[in-house]
């Protein structure tokens, strides 16, 4: 029992880091339909630009780490976000009205150069970010002992989740987000300005996706121009298990793929890990066809 | 008020309207016919900005308004009930309703347009949670309208609002433009309908082929032998 | 009538190729085949249906593993395996589509993928202790044919274009048919297609095992031009090659899909020169051949009818 | 007119750092024969080519190589890359010296023209199964991570482990690679209470284990293969958390006191300012070394009589790491393992051969 | 007896009643029109006769046999057809295809001979591209059979979506709003197409809002509100009852 519970919460750090890359895609998702499969390099683009920033400027010393973690995430947030806005412009806009797999290869075009660009500027080597800037210690939970930063990384995930759906159905930017993703036309005759707001979907998803790419290399320690693919990959299962387009559902799709990837490992293979995710995936959607918490389909004839 | 001049259009490398021109006062209903294709849609979906013509130009108020985007024509006061709805399906119905007053900030004037709007349509009332999509096509047809009058418009486009709705409720919402018209809303008109439609309205168009063919008083039109064996059933 | 004989000059050079290009380019051009009949065979699943599959390569998988392990096991000459792994996979197709045949766009995708992953792992972790784990299975026989033993780059063209041709043909003939059209319909617009009397849940189904049958025998000709193969050969990334070559080319467009595959596999070999900076030339490229053709290279052309004969 | 060697590493791909470095290394080397005259009094050229770690890519890669008028090849690095290219350099008469490619069936399938300068995984898991028992540890939990190298590394250590007797095999699994916590496979083994952990793959995974297993408060010893042996697995798992962490590898330059190591060291941190990466990078260097040693000793570039030289007469040729000679299968000889310590400053500290 | 049979049909849809306990019979070679307040059901109701929907209750006896449950393209090769409330046409395929996937479910063809061709299969071919012009001769369609169906005018969409339903040899069509989007002129052509259809021997089941067709074509009327039948009969007599006038058709003020 220790063990399962245990595992749980390995799982849910996991998936905590899952659904922060999946709020992303699946906003991106939501407005465009369109699978960003660079989503994943945006992510490592995250991570690269933190490690820059930790190795080239001695802010530590001066403010602290804690403010100087905070003022980098915003840094990267907005650096990575500014990214995806231009990927969005360059990539995708002059796709728009194009079919939707034209997009999803200019996706894959646009994940090959985000990710062979790194290598080329920071080399094919594995980068190791500083150590100790992170509080490193164990909280004591109900006789399981939890890195204190799993639980910060899984709050940090639900909360940015949280300001997110909050952000989405409250304001008012949020309504034309949603309004634009169900028609561009119509929502244009509202008066919503829809380059606008997919230039806002491009810059939170992608800055979000930064925001994970930082912490993964904070937490974790070390890049590779690679690590996006497999990242993108698995919050694209998260985001379809919780139903894609759809907020919580993200969040959902991602802790439950961290949990079972780690119930997996626990009790069947861990070389089997990743088959059985995308085997429970399957049969989700067997029963689900559009996910968990999958978007309403108003089907008519 | 509205002030078309040699409009041309093209989709792609075909012109679809071969420059009109088109004027409506303020306080006006005008109409305008035509068969399908005609190029009477593609006119409102320049006004409107989402579609930017290969030449000519709309002035609004005074204002040339041809090569503003979308959602600046709204803000000034344009707002129009597309054809085909256009609806936002998975949303609901007042969700859809809170769109359609994007454009204006204050609660208040939301809220006073929602209730204007249920009391022309009490059957949206009923169904304000129920989403867009699963509305029956003259439900939605209603909330399509009902969400073109929640921005404030001074000028309403609409184009074909009695598509696919049972008679009694073609009458009420001929009504509807006539009580909207009357609290002080402009309206263009685009109808298939053409006998209600010219009963309504003070002016209309008749349109062809992407051209103006006839232009006249509505009750002219009315009377209009040409008019009549095409558009009237003889 | 000059159109006509252009192309079967181009045709007739192209076949006699191998004998002024050198071996290399002549592995070049077996590539581009084997990626092309690939292709072709996801072009029924993914261009001609729509339906969004992106996991081709394990069907390959299927069809080169079923070869490798009754040629190493049991000595059974490659020719004869070559039906015999197209039908494995496509069992294999039938099984693995039906229950998920219903899911539409994005989630028959993900769905997809995770079957091409299933299978990878299944297949390193020497599933059934058949498979040979991640080091995969050594010793393929090489084709035999009329006391003719295909082994060289120039061999193997032959073998590989002719067996191109005959699909091409073949595939043409499909889709000017019943069957062909009926695919189109469901791509279009699958509520009309059930109100014209297509069984729509039967044809996806057909696409896929018949996609899968000749990517099947694809993974046999591809067994024994390798002698080895291994799981690192059927990753989620191999599906995306042939899914971007079949949008990328036009889909649906039998000739666009071959177009593609001389595009996405000759490309990076074009780029060889670039070293390191290959892989970024090549996503450019994909992503401004987009822009530029959105279609695809060479969207499928209307069918011809022949209706003045009628009249 | 130049003798042209060829040579086939991964630059792009996941192994694209593995690749980058063995073609700066060769290229050192080769630049450093030319300056001294090259050989026969020729000139050397290298000719590399991309094969992005992928057996297809590195078959067209083969092919291009053989058009180009090469007399040898130098490379690759993963087993099943190298396989995928072994019967086109055969076919082509062209002497192939691989030097990252360990698995054993490599050379068992009489390919005369076929070397290798890496030990062979037998033989390290015969060393590991050895150190694992001098150490006297009775549960033994290993772990790969699903690669042909990591899991025959695996395999042959747990044969051997049972074949020795006294030790129980209390987990043998694979991990993912590329992904960043393992904690769910560490949880795992540490519910099996192992007396050690042999990690047979990557030095990337291995820093990451080390450094969660830490975090766990997880005091179990760690012993690694030799893909382990790259001084990024210090700085990735933490100077805390990698102290105390065993490996096997072939020795690098670094630790061995022959002039062509020391000289080696000494260019290549001038010209690039960095240590080499991996010993298997190395490697490749020795395979150059071996070639032009061939050509020279066999006075031609005939590939048979390149080949009967290096499986007959070259004894002891002094390279980067060690003394190198071939067998008649083409496998390197002599015990190259070595058990290497991480020590409290992140060094790695060849261990005395017992 | 009567061609299609419905009997106490129901459908939920949540907690709605779209469809309520609604019986009628559409007696063989007639024209019988379906008619109600936006929302009452009637595109439900065709939606549960070509099995679009499955009903919650009650039966559909077409021709003797019960459709209930079975998939839409049995029905269609049973001999039902249908146009759409929205049009759904195959837009990027030509017209002349359009018209060619009506006769797909009396076609034969499969893989094999697709891709051998024997002479059977030639036959086959060239009889649906026949039964194609025929219908589209039928519906006055007159256009290049050559270009994608998204390009034609609207009203000729929908004369091309009646021609498919037609290729398909049906016993009964069914049209959803056929008028709608039409004006005066182009309605009064339809009027006449639905009388031919009828007059091969096809019966005819329409939905329309558009009263001046409805009154003019239909024999026999069947009124729904709210998912209830409110009222059946001759156009006469449905003109001019109450509950239709109050729910549904409005006071004529002229
Ligand atoms: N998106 C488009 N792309 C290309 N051509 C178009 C497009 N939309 C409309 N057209 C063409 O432009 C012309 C005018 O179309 P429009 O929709 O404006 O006609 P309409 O008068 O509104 O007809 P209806 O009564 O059917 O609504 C038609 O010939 C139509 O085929
Ligand atoms: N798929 C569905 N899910 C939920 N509700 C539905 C669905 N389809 C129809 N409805 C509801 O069922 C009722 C009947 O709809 P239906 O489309 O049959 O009306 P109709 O009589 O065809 O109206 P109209 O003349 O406006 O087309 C409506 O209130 C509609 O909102
Ligand atoms: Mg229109
Ligand atoms: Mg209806």
């Amino acid at each position: 029992m220790e063990l399962f519970f245990q595992q749980l919460t390995n799982g849910l750090a996991i998936g905590g880091i899952y659904a922060l890359i999946a709020l992303g895609y699946t906003m991106v998702y939501g407005v465009l339909k369109l699978i960003n499969f660079a989503h994943g390099d945006l992510f490592t683009l995250g991570a690269y630009i933190g490690f820059t920033l930790l190795t080239s400027m001695n802010l530590i010393g001066k403010i602290g780490p804690l403010p100087t973690l905070f003022l980098f995430g915003i840094i990267i947030m907005g650096l990575v976000g500014i990214a995806g806005i231009v990927l969005e412009r360059i990539a995708y806009r002059p796709l728009r009205s194009a079919d939707r797999l034209a997009a999803v290869v200019s996706a894959l075009g646009a994940s090959i150069v985000i990710s062979n660009s790194i290598m080329l500027i920071y080399g094919a080597r594995f980068l190791v970010y500083p150590h100790h800037i992170l509080p490193n210690f164990t909280i004591n939970l109900l006789g399981m002992k939890i890195p204190f930063m799993r639980i910060a990384m899984l709050l940090l995930s639900i909360i940015l989740m949280i300001i997110l759906y909050l952000f989405v159905q409250k304001t008012r930017i949020g309504t034309a987000i949603r309004a634009t993703a169900i028609d561009h036309g119509a929502a244009r005759l509202m008066g919503i300005d829809v380059n606008k707001i997919i230039s806002v979907v491009f810059f939170i998803g992608p800055a979000l996706g930064g925001a994970a790419g930082f912490m993964v290399g904070l937490y974790y320690g070390q890049l590779n121009f690679m690590m996006g693919w497999m990242y993108g990959l698995k919050a694209f299962i998260a985001a379809v298990i919780g139903g894609i387009g759809n907020i919580p559902g993200a969040m959902l799709g991602g802790l439950l793929l961290g949990v079972i990837e780690a119930l997996g490992a626990a009790y069947i293979s861990t070389s089997w890990k990743d088959a059985i995710a995308f085997f429970v995936l399957i049969i989700i959607l067997i029963v689900r066809p559009t996910g968990i918490l999958g978007e309403r389909v108003a089907d008519k004839i | 008020m509205l002030e078309i001049k040699n409009l041309h259009v093209k989709y792609g490398y075909i012109e679809a309207i071969h420059g009109i021109d088109i004027k409506v006062s303020k306080g006006e209903i005008v109409s305008i016919l035509g068969a399908n294709g005609a190029g009477k849609s593609t006119t409102l979906m320049t006004i409107s900005g989402l579609i930017k013509p290969s030449e000519g130009s709309i002035v609004f108020d005074g204002q040339d308004i041809t090569k503003l985007p979308a959602n600046k024509i709204v803000e000034m006061g344009i707002s129009q009930v597309p054809e085909g709805r256009r609806l936002f399906d998975t949303l609901t119905v007042e969700e859809n309703l809170d769109l359609g007053a994007f454009t204006i900030k204050d609660k208040n004037t939301i809220k006073k347009n929602k209730e204007w709007s249920y009391s022309l349509f009490p059957r949206l009332k009923e169904r304000r949670n129920q989403l867009a999509g699963t509305l029956s096509g003259g439900e939605q047809q209603m909330l399509a309208i009902a969400r073109g009058l929640m921005s404030n418009p001074r000028l309403l486009l609409m184009d074909e609002p009695s598509l696919g709705l049972a008679p009694i409720l073609v009458k009420s919402i001929f009504e509807t433009i006539k009580t909207i018209n009357k609290s002080g809303v402009t309206v263009l008109l685009v109808e298939q309908n053409a006998k209600a439609a010219l009963k309504l309205a003070n002016r209309g168009y008749v349109m062809e082929v992407g051209k103006i063919v006839l232009e006249d008083e509505a009750n002219n039109l009315l009377t209009n032998p040409q008019v009549r064996k095409a558009y009237l059933g003889g | 009538m000059n159109r006509k004989y252009l192309i079967w000059a181009i045709c007739l050079i192209f076949f006699l190729s191998p004998l002024f290009l050198n071996a290399y380019w002549v592995d070049v051009l077996n590539n581009i085949g084997i990626y092309a009949i690939l292709a072709l065979s996801l072009n029924f699943i993914l261009g001609d249906t729509g339906l969004f599959h992106m996991g081709h390569a394990a069907f390959f998988a299927v069809g080169a593993y079923t070869t490798a392990i009754l040629n190493t096991m049991y000595h059974i000459p490659i020719l004869f395996l070559i039906p015999f792994s197209g039908i494995t996979a496509a069992i294999f197709a039938y099984l693995v589509a039906r229950p998920i045949i219903h899911l539409r766009g994005d989630y028959l995708l993900i769905v997809t993928i995770g079957i091409v992953e299933i299978v990878r792992i299944a297949l390193v972790n020497n599933i059934f202790g058949l498979t040979g784990g991640s080091n995969g299975i050594f010793g393929i026989s090489r084709p035999h044919l009329f006391g003719l033993i295909i082994r060289r780059p120039t061999h193997f063209f032959y073998y590989i274009w002719i067996f191109l041709a005959v699909s091409v043909f073949l595939f043409h003939r499909l889709r000017n048919s019943r069957f062909g059209r009926a695919l189109n319909y469901i791509k279009e617009d699958e509520v009309a297609a059930e109100g014209t009397g297509v069984d729509i849940a039967k044809y996806k189904l057909i696409a896929f095992v018949l996609g899968a049958f000749w990517a099947g025998m694809v993974g046999n000709i591809y067994a024994s031009k390798m002698t080895i193969i291994s799981p690192e050969s059927f990753t989620f990334w191999e599906s995306v090659i042939y899914f971007c070559i079949v949008i990328l080319g036009g889909s649906g467009s039998i000739t666009g899909v071959i177009l593609g595959s001389f595009l996405l596999i000759g490309l990076p070999e074009l780029f060889r020169e670039f070293a390191q900076a290959r892989m970024l030339v090549f996503g450019l490229a994909m992503i401004i051949m987009m822009i530029f053709r959105p279609q695809g290279i060479l969207p499928p052309p209307p069918r011809k009818y022949n209706v003045d004969q009628i009249n | 007119s130049k003798i042209k060697i060829g040579l086939m590493c991964p630059q792009t791909g996941s192994w694209a750092s593995e690749g980058i470095d063995m073609k700066k290394i060769v290229n050192l080397l080769a630049e450093d024969i030319n300056k001294k005259g090259g050989v026969l009094g020729r000139k050397i050229e290298i000719i590399d080519e991309d094969d992005g770690g992928d057996p297809r890519t590195a078959a067209l890669a083969a092919n291009k190589l053989c058009t180009r008028g090469i007399v040898a090849v130098i490379g690759t690095y993963g087993s099943s890359v190298t396989e995928a290219t072994q019967n086109i350099f055969n076919e082509n008469k062209i002497i192939q010296i691989a030097n990252g490619s360990t698995a054993i069936r490599l050379t068992e399938k009489g390919y005369k023209y076929f070397f290798r300068t890496c030990p062979r995984d037998d033989e390290q898991g015969r060393v590991a199964a050895k150190t694992i028992k001098k150490f006297g540890f009775k549960r033994v939990a290993i772990l790969h991570d699903n690669t042909t190298y990591a899991k025959g590394l695996a395999e042959e250590a747990k044969q051997n482990l049972e074949k020795m007797g006294g030790v129980k095999i209390v987990f043998f699994d694979a991990l993912t690679p590329g992904e960043r916590d393992y904690t769910t496979i560490l949880t795992k083994l540490q519910s099996k209470k192992p007396d050690v952990v042999f990690f047979t793959g990557y030095y990337p995974e291995a820093g990451l284990l080390l450094k969660q297993k830490k975090e766990m408060g997880w005091n179990v010893p760690f012993i690694g293969g030799d893909a382990t042996n790259n001084p990024d697995l210090v700085k990735i798992a933490g100077l805390d958390a990698a102290k105390g962490f065993y490996f096997l590898s072939p020795p690098v330059p670094q630790d061995l006191d022959t002039p062509q190591a020391k000289a080696f060291l000494k260019a290549y941190q001038a010209k690039y300012h960095a240590l080499p990466g991996s010993v298997w990078a190395v490697l490749s260097g020795d395979a150059l070394l071996a070639i032009v040693k061939a050509i020279d000793g066999s006075k031609s570039t005939d590939p048979d009589k390149m080949a009967y030289y290096l499986h007959y007469k070259l004894k002891d040729m002094p390279g980067l790491t060690g003394k190198i000679s071939f067998n008649e299968k083409g496998d390197r000889v002599g015990d190259l393992y070595r058990v290497y310590k991480v020590d409290d400053k992140g060094n790695f500290v060849l261990q005395p051969k017992d | 007896m009567a061609l299609l049979h419905l009997k106490n049909l129901t459908k939920y849809f949540g907690g709605l009643t779209a469809v309520d306990n609604v019986s009628f019979d559409v007696n063989e070679g007639s024209i019988v029109g379906l008619i109600g307040p936006n929302g009452a059901g009637k595109t439900t109701v065709f939606n549960l006769i070509t099995g679009h929907y499955v009903p919650d209750q009650g039966e559909i006896i077409f021709n003797g046999q019960n459709l209930v449950k079975k998939p839409t393209h049995i029905i269609v090769s049973l001999g039902i057809a249908r146009t759409f409330q929205t049009i759904r046409l195959f837009k990027e395929l030509s017209v002349l295809e359009n018209a060619m996937s009506g006769y797909h479910c009396r076609m034969k063809a499969g893989i094999f001979a697709g891709m051998f061709k024997p002479r059977w299969q030639k036959r086959e071919e060239r009889q649906a591209i026949e039964i194609a012009l025929k219908e589209l001769k039928f519906v006055g369609l007159d256009v290049d059979l050559n270009q994608k169906s998204k390009n034609l005018s609207y009203g000729n969409q929908r004369l091309l979506e009646i021609a498919r339903a037609l290729a398909s040899s049906p016993k009964l069509i069914i049209l959803d709003e056929p008028a709608g989007g039409m004006n005066d002129q182009e309605t009064r052509e339809l009027v006449e197409l639905i009388r031919n259809i009828r007059d091969r021997g096809i019966t005819v089941l329409l939905i329309e809002h558009d009263m001046s067709l409805v009154m003019d074509v239909c024999e026999y009327i069947v009124v729904l509100d709210n998912g209830k039948k409110i009222a059946h009969g001759a156009p006469e007599e449905v003109r001019e009852n109450k509950k239709v006038i109050e729910a549904y058709l409005g006071l004529d003020e002229e």
